[in-house]
């Protein structure tokens, strides 16, 4: 069982991925039922290891392909922290994108890239070497690039070229960094960190820059983020769960794992290259929300906001100090569930208003009340209202940012919560405060598009007002940071 | 000494068939080329076959093979020259310099 | 005396060669091509290669002359038979040329006597006494085998040179011969002579000199002179027989290999008793399909434009 | 042994067979005897893998008198590796070339040609004689110079002829050499030429063979006539050309390398063999990118693929044989060799169904066809995973092989090649999947049978698989492989 778990968890959504390319365009059931199938089995199984991790066990599989070429899946507790985000945020997402698409075409085709999509990030989740993780990080690039493409018009071609034109140099950086790296000190596993004193520290140094480029351009670290808002062009359930979890997240998620269990948080200290990565992510985080201020469209918007966003993230690793990566680690969760709230609102005002613009949302909060709560809870918690989930995560960074001597972090946090409330309050002021354009339409007549946004706002609010509960995510970053990275 | 007056003949008809086969463009010219070449190599084998106490019949063996090998590539090429010259009227490639 | 006179053939092979490269027209190079290959047989003579003299005579400048003036012939009637050299010497291939020949001349002089392999103490086990025959159909069948294999896929890439229209017409352009004339009677009265001494040369062969593609070249160049002289009308690819000529010598070939490992010899493996028999068989079988294959490689494929013309 | 006989001699049976039969039954005993090679190349593969290399005396005379064969894992896997091939091509070719479709003189001509250029295959595969070699390379060439010229339009006919002057100067070039090395040594076969002694025309024994092998295997400078080649054949024809008929001759070399000759193997030689391999990459990856029709992007990309083959040389050969990452490097070639095959074939499978559905295969008359044929476009994609060397693929297995052999072995250069050859491969089969994914939807398409389409996908797949399931192969190519030099000191 210990070796079957992980296998089962990565074919929950492998097998519904394969069965579902190969179904008629018209067997809705079947589709659907297989898609939720995997995704309730997934959360099912994944809760049941949270409760045998806690007790203790732990869970193994390995597939050797070649000598060095070794497939492990392996459950740490941070590999639980992201596979549980990914499992609930797909199963919600699941619900949402089979309602946003009703009967359009092509959906066996999507859906099967979506749940190769989900694999991908599970497996990336479960990885337990760098070579299997890299296996992953390419399977959802070569996932994500068919729903990117999924219109198939013009904006969205453009956009999924953009997106692999940014991506595949990327993985070569990456594949380049790990065999150089792996060539020296042998294959590497996670849990047993690589003796790094057979490298020269310029030759350490360069493998950790090509790293950060490999996994910094899932990450939209900028100046590698141009594909992110270009992505915009996908439907609405792809720019959710995609670009708010599973691409960026992996990305950022690598950063963790490339600082922590790869170099070791001292060896990214004693070569000198937190601080300029802290540096590149203090430099997103501000274009990022500067780039914001400019966009009208709501999802555009959206997009450089999460170019901010996911730069706490590696900023928090890069610091390697406990309390900023308790900061960095916990922000993986809240901006996910903050930012999908966000974008499956924006997808119900295109889809029941036919809103795309800034300009078209005067005076939907009465049109669409339950939207335009979430939306304004998700808004609020992005900028780091007390007590909500944001707030959490900017509130350890800044900790850790005095805890390692880097006091200027509090005032690039500073600068982006007045960025973020710069972009983000006059949507809300719209939503709320200006009376609707005359011919304004639009209702609320699909729970299953509004009831998964109820279901993420809830959370981003309870996770923030839960904080101080063990099982909160919270607890879990404390755990995973004292337990496994701790001095 | 007249095993080397023929292997070196069998290598200046290398020679000859080498500086025939980059220099002619007409396409039965290169073919005969070939033939150069082949037989020049094969005097050359016959020559060095021939040096020990007892002559050597492997290569022997191996020439009468080897002209039936040359006899077969040629009849294909002469045939995809002919047929060439068919859909195109010239007996040279297309990109080089043209028979009439 | 000898080295004179070798020195004097060599300079003679060399200079028809030059004059093949060298020479004005196509037409003429055959000309000098053809005789450079008997000239080329007489130095295999003198290299004591009585085989290979025979095959290069034969097939090397026989056949292969037959098949490039045929070729010439079709290619004139396309206006596309001759080309003059380019003028002046092309310096690059020049220097290839030079270089490949100084090479293989160093090399000459600098290659060893090696010990060769013990062909007389085997000979008695593979059941001929000519031991060009016996390393052909006995120590390296396989290579004789894949040999005639060759020669089928050049009849097949041959053939599917046709146009679509004509793939049914008759093999080969359409050949004149003036009745009465000369041709017509050479083809009466050379088949049966050629096909005596055709059958002569493969007999001949197992013990002294001689063997199935000297002897199905004769009898391939009767077949062409009959076909010639009309005597004999060109088949159509689908004729069943012709099929079955072309086949059968790698056939035989292939199943008495087969039937030896069938019976735990090993692939091509040949009994000592049976070896003189069965060798004779597959020579006999792969003469016909030497013979009718070279027939058709040089008459080419179905041409039904030749024959309206 | 048994199993080596049948591989050997049953596409021969076969393709005589065929010129007997009727028009009808040619499909049916080409498929069935096709099922029996892939059984028994699988047959052999066991037995090479339980009872290490089969070897065959022919006729029983052992060398120098006769010719060895002999099936290490290399020649099982590629043996595989082409079975697997051929008997997807012959079953795409059932549909493709029907006489009805294409004519009668196609319809015929491809099957015994077909054949031959798989006994022709295997013939190379197993043989250990320098000069059965140049009779099994003879055969080689002029089967796929026939394949070439069997659309007999007139472009397919130039192509054909320029791939003819080329395989016959290799073949010349490849006899001179042979010559030498018999007359130095007195043996053709590669065991005894391992343990000769020296002679001084060695060296140019070895060079005029690989000048020779190296113009019939393609690489960059000699690559000219393999795009207008494959492109111009029918597109099972190209599939055999591009998938399999380079790695015959390159096999070859890596018996000379690696097992005749390997004490001539200097530096000097293996990187410029390999630096000819890394301009091959590159050029032939920049070529692709310009190309506007689909077969020559795809013909291109063979130019380009092949190249990665010969950093095996200075990885693995010479010095480097005796190094730990040698074993690396010699596998993760054949691993290329091996998915390159399958992803290649499988490309212009799709490239042929694409002609017979719209007639064309120029990348702006493909645009939608993904909508039209999805499972095309689907193994379209999954081959272009392995071209690319993403993972998981029998592609990037090799490559991963590769750069960790070349960043080991301190030769950084060849990583970064292949760590670019793989972006630049993404960039040229970017544009073909961009056109078949494009929304435009093809209304004028002629249906294509479901079972047709499955063919290439099969063998997308199986060199996606390659990678997924890559331990047994691994394990397999190491059987017989040629010993790091003599260790007597």
């Amino acid at each position: 069982m210990t070796a079957a778990l992980p296998v089962l968890i990565l074919l929950t959504s492998l097998i519904p991925a394969g069965v579902t390319f190969f179904l008629a365009q018209d067997s809705h059931g079947l589709r659907n039922s297989l898609n939720l199938g995997g995704a309730v089995l997934k959360l099912g199984l994944i809760v049941w290891m949270l409760f045998a991790v806690a007790g203790g066990a732990t869970y193994e599989a390995t597939l050797p392909l070649a000598p060095g070429l070794v497939m492990l899946l392996r459950v740490d507790a941070l590999a639980l922290l992201f596979i549980s985000l990914s499992a609930t945020l797909w199963f919600l997402t699941t619900i949402y994108a089979i309602a946003y698409f009703g009967a359009k075409p092509e959906l066996s085709r999507f859906f099967g890239f979506f749940s190769l999509c989900v694999a991908a990030t599970t497996g990336l989740a479960l990885s337990g070497s760098l070579i299997s993780f890299f296996i992953f990080f390419e399977l959802l690039t070569l996932s994500t690039w068919p729903l990117v493409a999924h219109k198939q018009d013009k904006p969205s071609l453009s956009a999924a070229r953009v997106y692999l034109a940014y991506a595949l140099p990327g993985s070569a950086a990456l594949l380049w960094a790990i065999i150089w790296l792996e060539s020296a000190t042998g294959p590497v596993l996670f849990t047993d960190p690589p003796d790094l004193s057979a490298l020269d520290p310029y030759a350490l140094r360069a493998i950790f820059a090509l790293f950060i480029i490999g996994v910094g351009v899932k990450a939209a670290l900028v100046p590698l983020h141009g594909w992110l808002p270009a992505a915009m062009a996908a439907p609405a359930p792809v720019s959710a769960l995609l670009h708010a979890v599973a691409v960026v997240k992996a990305g950022a998620f690598g950063v963790v794992r490339i600082i922590y269990d790869v170099f070791g948080a001292a060896n990214v200290i004693a070569l000198g290259v937190g601080v300029p990565l802290a540096a590149l992510a203090s430099v997103t985080i501000i274009w990022g929300s500067l780039r914001a201020l400019q966009q009208d469209e709501i999802k555009k918007r959206l997009a450089y906001s999460t170019v901010s966003q996911v730069s706490y993230i590696v900023l928090g690793a890069a610091l390697a100090s406990p309390l900023a990566m308790i900061g960095g680690l916990v922000h993986l969760i809240h901006q996910g569930l903050m930012k999908i709230t966000l974008f499956f609102c924006a997808g119900i005002y295109d889809e029941r208003a036919g809103v795309k613009k800034i300009t078209g949302l005067n005076g939907m909060g009465q049109r669409l009340p339950w939207t335009s709560v979430c939306f304004s809870l998700g808004a609020m918690g992005m900028i780091g209202l007390p007590p909500l989930a944001g707030f959490v995560s900017k509130f350890y960074l800044g900790l850790g940012g005095l805890e390692a001597g880097a006091p200027w972090v509090l005032g690039v946090l500073a600068a982006s919560t007045l960025l973020n409330a710069t972009y983000f309050l006059p949507l809300l002021y719209r939503l709320w405060f200006l009376p609707a354009a005359p011919d304004a339409t639009g209702n609320e007549r699909a729970p299953a598009l509004v009831i998964p946004a109820v279901v993420t706002a809830a959370a981003a609010v309870g996770v923030g007002l839960l904080a101080a509960s063990p099982i909160s995510p919270l607890g879990w970053a404390t755990l995973i940071v004292t337990r496994e990275y701790g001095p | 000494m007249s095993l080397t007056v023929f292997a070196l003949t069998g290598a200046a008809l290398v020679g000859l068939g080498v500086y025939g086969l980059l220099a002619l463009p007409h396409l039965l010219r290169r073919i005969m080329c070939f033939n150069l070449i082949g037989s020049g190599l094969f005097l050359f084998f016959g020559a060095a076959g021939a040096r020990g106490a007892a002559v050597d019949a492997i290569p022997q063996a191996l020439i009468i093979t080897g002209i039936v090998v040359a006899l077969s590539a040629s009849a294909l090429a002469v045939g995809l020259v002919v047929a060439l010259a068919r859909r195109t009227g010239h007996a040279a490639l297309p990109d080089e310099d043209r028979a009439p | 005396m000898s080295l004179a006179l070798d020195l004097a053939l060599c300079a003679l092979i060399l200079g028809v060669a030059l004059a093949t490269v060298a020479g004005g027209g196509v037409f003429r190079a055959v000309i000098f091509f053809i005789t450079y290959g008997l000239f080329l047989a007489i130095g295999w003579a003198r290299l004591g290669a009585f085989d290979v003299a025979l095959a290069e005579a034969a097939i090397g400048a026989g056949l292969t002359g037959v098949l490039l003036l045929a070729a010439h012939a079709r290619l004139r009637r396309m206006q596309a038979g001759d080309a003059p050299p380019p003028a002046g010497l092309n310096l690059p291939a020049a220097l290839a040329g030079a270089g490949m020949a100084l090479a293989l001349g160093w090399a000459w002089f600098a290659l060893p006597v090696p010990a060769t392999p013990d062909i007389a103490s085997a000979l008695p086990r593979s059941g001929v006494g000519n031991p060009v025959t016996a390393v052909l159909l006995n120590f390296r069948a396989w290579d004789t085998l894949l040999e005639s294999i060759v020669l089928l896929a050049a009849l097949l890439g041959v053939w599917i040179l046709a146009r679509d229209g004509d793939w049914n017409a008759p093999l080969g352009p359409r050949y004149h011969a003036l009745s009465g004339g000369v041709l017509v009677n050479f083809g009466r009265f050379l088949p049966p002579i050629g096909l005596c001494f055709g059958v002569y040369l493969v007999w001949a062969g197992a013990d002294y000199i001689g063997g199935a593609f000297q002897g199905g070249t004769v009898l391939a160049a009767v077949g062409l002179v009959a076909l010639m002289a009309n005597v004999v009308r060109p088949p159509r690819v689908s004729y069943a027989l012709l099929r079955a000529a072309v086949v059968i010598g790698p056939a035989v070939f292939l199943l008495a290999g087969l039937l030896a490992a069938g019976f735990g010899a090993g692939f091509l493996t040949l009994p000592p008793a049976l070896a003189k028999s069965v060798i004779l068989v597959i020579e006999a079988a792969l003469t016909i399909s030497i013979a009718v294959t070279l027939a058709l490689l040089v008459i080419g494929p179905p041409d039904d434009a030749g024959r309206s013309s | 042994m048994s199993a080596l006989v049948v591989v050997l001699t049953l596409p021969l049976v076969t393709a005589l067979t065929v010129l007997l039969l009727p028009a009808r039954a040619r499909v049916p005993v080409v498929l069935a005897s096709s099922a029996l090679i892939v059984l028994a190349a699988g047959a052999l593969a066991l037995a090479v893998w339980h009872g290490g290399p089969v070897t065959l005396a022919v006729g029983g005379w052992a060398p120098p008198l006769g010719i060895a064969l002999r099936a290490d894992g290399l020649a099982a896997a590629l043996i595989m590796m082409s079975a697997l091939v051929m008997g997807a091509v012959a079953l795409a070719a059932q549909f493709e070339l029907t006489p009805d479709r294409v004519g009668a003189r196609m319809g015929f001509g491809f099957w015994p040609l077909m054949l031959l250029l798989w006994a022709a295959l295997n013939a190379v595969y197993l043989s250990r004689d320098l000069f059965n070699l140049y009779v099994g390379v003879e055969l080689l060439s002029l089967a796929a110079v026939a394949l070439v010229a069997l659309s007999g339009s007139a472009q397919a006919l130039a192509a054909a002829l320029r791939y003819m002057i080329f395989a016959l100067a290799g073949s010349l070039l490849y006899l001179a050499g042979v010559v030498l090395a018999y007359g130095a040594h007195g043996t053709l076969d590669i065991g005894l030429l391992a343990v000769r002694v020296p002679a001084h025309t060695d060296a140019l024994a070895l060079g005029l063979m690989t000048a020779g092998l190296l113009a019939k295997t393609a690489l960059f400078p000699f690559h000219v006539w393999l795009p207008p080649a494959h492109a111009g054949a029918p597109a099972p024809a190209s599939a055999l050309l591009s998938a399999l008929v380079p790695k015959a001759s390159f096999l070859i070399l890596i018996r000379l390398w690696f097992e005749a000759m390997p004490d001539l193997a200097s530096g000097a030689a293996l990187l410029v063999l390999a630096a000819l391999g890394a301009i091959a990459v590159i050029w032939g990856g920049v070529l692709a990118l310009v190309q506007k029709r689909l077969k020559l992007i795809v013909a291109y990309s063979t130019v380009a693929q092949l190249g990665y083959l010969f950093f095996i040389f200075p990885l693995a050969g010479g010095d480097g044989s005796a190094q730990p990452w040698a074993a690396g490097a010699w596998t993760g070639a054949m691993f290329q060799a091996l998915s390159h095959g399958l992803a290649k074939a499988a490309m212009f499978l799709t490239a042929g169904i694409y002609i017979a559905a719209i007639g064309s295969d120029r990348l702006g008359d493909l645009r939608g066809l993904a909508r039209t044929l999805p499972m095309t476009g689907f193994a379209f994609a999954l081959a272009a995973i392995t071209l690319m060397g993403l993972p998981p693929s029998g592609g990037f297995t090799a490559k991963y092989l590769l750069m960790t052999s070349a960043f080991a072995a301190g030769q950084w250069p060849w990583a970064l090649v292949l760590a670019g050859g793989g972006v630049l491969a993404a960039a040229y089969l970017y544009r073909p999947i961009a056109a078949l994914f494009a929304q435009r939807a093809q209304t004028a398409a002629r249906p294509i049978p479901r079972a047709w389409q499955a063919v290439p996908l099969v063998l997308a797949a199986l060199s996606i698989l390659l990678g997924l399931l890559s331990a047994i192969p691994f394990d397999l190519l190491q059987i017989g492989r040629p010993a790091p030099a003599q260790e007597g000191l």
